[in-house]
């Protein structure tokens, strides 16, 4: 578990956007590990098959939408990313402040 | 589970793994970019074929094997058409076949 | 030996998320990231959680790497050199990590069936759910019904996201250094014969395959948010293989415009009209006499606004990358 | 037993295949690894959902099998527009 902390903690250092969607990721993969249940299944009825365990389908629930809005704000993101390079002509953060402040 | 079906579908099984395992190992030490495609797509068709079979054969005649027919079509279509497709664009873009070395790239 | 398999994709999820921070050229962090999220993706379902894989898969592995190669295509590719505040960072990030390390010696040993996520709501969700609504995907059921209002929720955050995109690059450019109609370079993957008629057989797999995945959510792996990405991602191969113009020809701006705001609509509509039939907001049981028929016509109904609405958004957002640049 | 060591195989080709893409001097040697690492995770979600004795989750193996083949028709439209580009602009080596 600790091993993706690393994952966690490292990308926010430059590609912001990039390293935005693997905090997601890692984020994601936190909640569904607090999902599993050691020995169970998937939180899908098999017919035929009774008592058995099967792991929280809650986190599921909440990760699953948070992916599709992950997209979305990365999008939107990417969208205002394209809008700086058309009005600054770079995406360097360091170069657009120059241009603001000169 | 027939004893038989059990040995040859753990045939198709391994000799699939080692076919995939022998294309990850050409992918990575052959010289060039074209050597390394021709490692990696034919194995990329071989394996996926004896692995699925070896699985289908685990199956049964049920709605899987459908899924796993289909998956294993889709796999035959799209791997070796996108491996086609990838070695025009690197023709295109200029990097010649043969020669020991790879040429200076795109990176 | 499962748990090991799990380890082993940990390790390798590691490796590529340092290589993405490491690679300066942003082309090569996207494409590490689509491995990333193939490797997500297989963990996700190591861990019991197939409706996330096939979210991620649908979402991670096509869309996303579009989109970014599409962001791309109109900035740099490569990045620069950062400025040299970079100890600074490196400081926090320690911090962060040193701080959310400490946090996880809390949490319960992975796969503990005690733990408290396990103890709240969630058995009730497994218990009750053939009761209610008698459907074998439960995580579709809480999805659809008892968590409804935070679907819908997120329904409208990518409603707003999708907005935003078109309000922020809705306008042609300014500089309008192509022009309109580039017919030429708006070909798309023209001359390429073979992917182009692989790729012409497999689309309307791909849709047929979005349509079961949307429909039969209920039963297997599925629902709304992943057909939607599958969808999107079918049109977007389209538009890839025959040009950005012919797509726009067969799912026109204005329909998808529709699409975003209809899917959401029918989302909330099926709300209200819960409400008008005595109910509370998205209660289904009262759309039919009979509840546990309601709530499925009711999952039925949600999902398949919220199927609209993501393909609607992703598709406008893809169609507004593309009329920026040639890509 | 023998899905684990079919599994093991895959995962294996996932780290050869990974490595190749983090060296891979060009591009397409990058894009060749992605389309691996593509086709050994369909095999692996369909190896692993058997030994999970839930074929019913076939269904995102399907999925990947199409979807990955997207990814990587997109990253080569890119290129070809990109390439495109540059020769209009006739310049800027990268």
């Amino acid at each position: 578990m600790i091993g993706f902390y690393a994952v966690v903690a490292k990308p926010n250092l430059v590609k912001k956007l990039v390293g935005l969607s693997l905090f997601q990721a890692a984020v994601f993969l936190l909640y569904i590990t607090m999902g599993k249940v050691e020995g169970a299944m998937a939180p899908i009825f098999m017919a035929g098959i009774e008592d058995r365990l099967y792991s929280s389908p809650l986190p599921q629930v909440l990760i699953l939408t948070a992916i599709v809005v992950g997209i979305s704000t990365t999008a939107l993101g990417l969208g205002i990313v394209i809008r700086i390079k058309e009005e600054y002509g770079t995406i360097e953060e360091h170069e657009i402040h120059e241009i603001d402040h000169p | 589970m027939d004893g038989l079906l059990d040995i040859v579908s753990w045939l198709l099984l391994t000799t699939g793994g080692v076919f995939v395992f022998i294309g990850g190992v050409g992918a990575l030490r052959m010289p060039n970019l074209y050597t390394r495609m021709h490692a990696a797509s034919i194995t990329d068709s071989i394996g996926p074929i004896l692995i699925i079979a070896g699985v289908m054969l685990q199956a049964g005649f049920t709605l899987p094997i459908v899924k796993l027919a289909a998956i294993l079509l889709f796999l035959l279509l799209t791997g070796p058409t996108a491996s086609n497709a990838l070695a025009s664009a690197a023709l295109l873009a200029g990097t010649k076949p043969g020669g020991s070395k790879t040429p200076a790239g795109e990176d | 030996m499962v748990s090991l398999f799990s380890i082993f994709i940990l390790t390798l999820l590691l490796i590529t998320a340092l290589a993405i921070v490491q690679s300066r050229n942003l082309f090569v962090a996207v494409m590490l990231s689509g491995i990333f999220s193939l490797l997500i993706a297989a963990i996700f379902f190591l861990l019991d959680a197939a409706d996330v894989a096939l979210t991620e898969a649908a979402v991670g592995a096509g869309i996303s790497t579009v989109l970014f190669l599409g962001a791309l295509a109109l900035t740099a590719e490569r990045e620069q050199e950062p400025p040299t505040n970079r100890p600074v960072a490196l400081v926090v990030v320690v911090m962060t990590a040193l701080v959310l390390i400490y946090g996880t010696l809390g949490t319960p040993r992975l796969g503990d069936p005690n733990a408290p996520v396990q103890t709240h709501v969630s058995p009730w969700y497994l218990e009750q759910t053939p009761h209610y609504i008698d459907i074998p995907n439960v995580v579709t059921a809480v999805l659809g019904s008892y968590r409804g209002y935070d679907t819908l929720g997120e329904v409208f955050v990518v409603l707003t996201a999708g907005i935003g995109v078109l309000f922020l690059l809705g306008k042609p450019s300014p500089r309008g250094s192509r022009g309109p109609e580039s017919s030429a370079e708006d070909a798309g993957l023209r001359h390429y014969l073979i992917p182009r008629l692989v790729g012409r057989l497999l689309i309307p797999f791909i849709l047929l395959f979005g349509l079961y995945v949307q429909f039969h959510g209920e039963y297997s792996p599925g629902g709304g948010f992943q057909a939607g990405a599958i969808i999107a991602a079918a049109i977007i191969l389209y538009a890839l293989l025959e040009g950005e113009a012919r797509a726009l020809l067969v799912l026109p701006r204005w329909l998808l415009t529709g699409m975003i705001a209809g899917g959401a609509l029918l989302y909330g509509g099926v709300g209200v009209v819960c409400l008008l039939l005595g109910g509370n907001f998205l209660d289904y049981s009262v759309l039919m006499s009979d509840p546990v028929a309601g709530q499925q016509i009711g999952l039925l109904l949600i999902e398949a606004g919220v199927g609209i609405t993501v393909t609607g958004v992703l598709l406008s957002v893809f169609h507004a990358f593309a009329a920026r640049g040639e890509y | 037993m023998l899905y684990y060591a079919v599994i093991t195989a895959l995962l294996a080709t996932m780290l050869l295949a990974l490595v190749r893409a983090i060296l891979g001097p060009s591009v397409y040697d990058r894009v060749l690894a992605v389309n691996m690492i593509g086709t050994k995770t369909v095999l692996l979600l369909a190896v692993v959902s058997f030994l999970y004795g839930r074929p019913d989750f076939l269904d995102l193996a399907l999925a990947y099998a199409l979807i990955n083949f997207i990814g990587v028709l997109a990253v080569l439209e890119f290129f070809r527009s990109r390439a495109m580009r540059e020769a209009a602009e006739a310049a800027e080596e990268d």
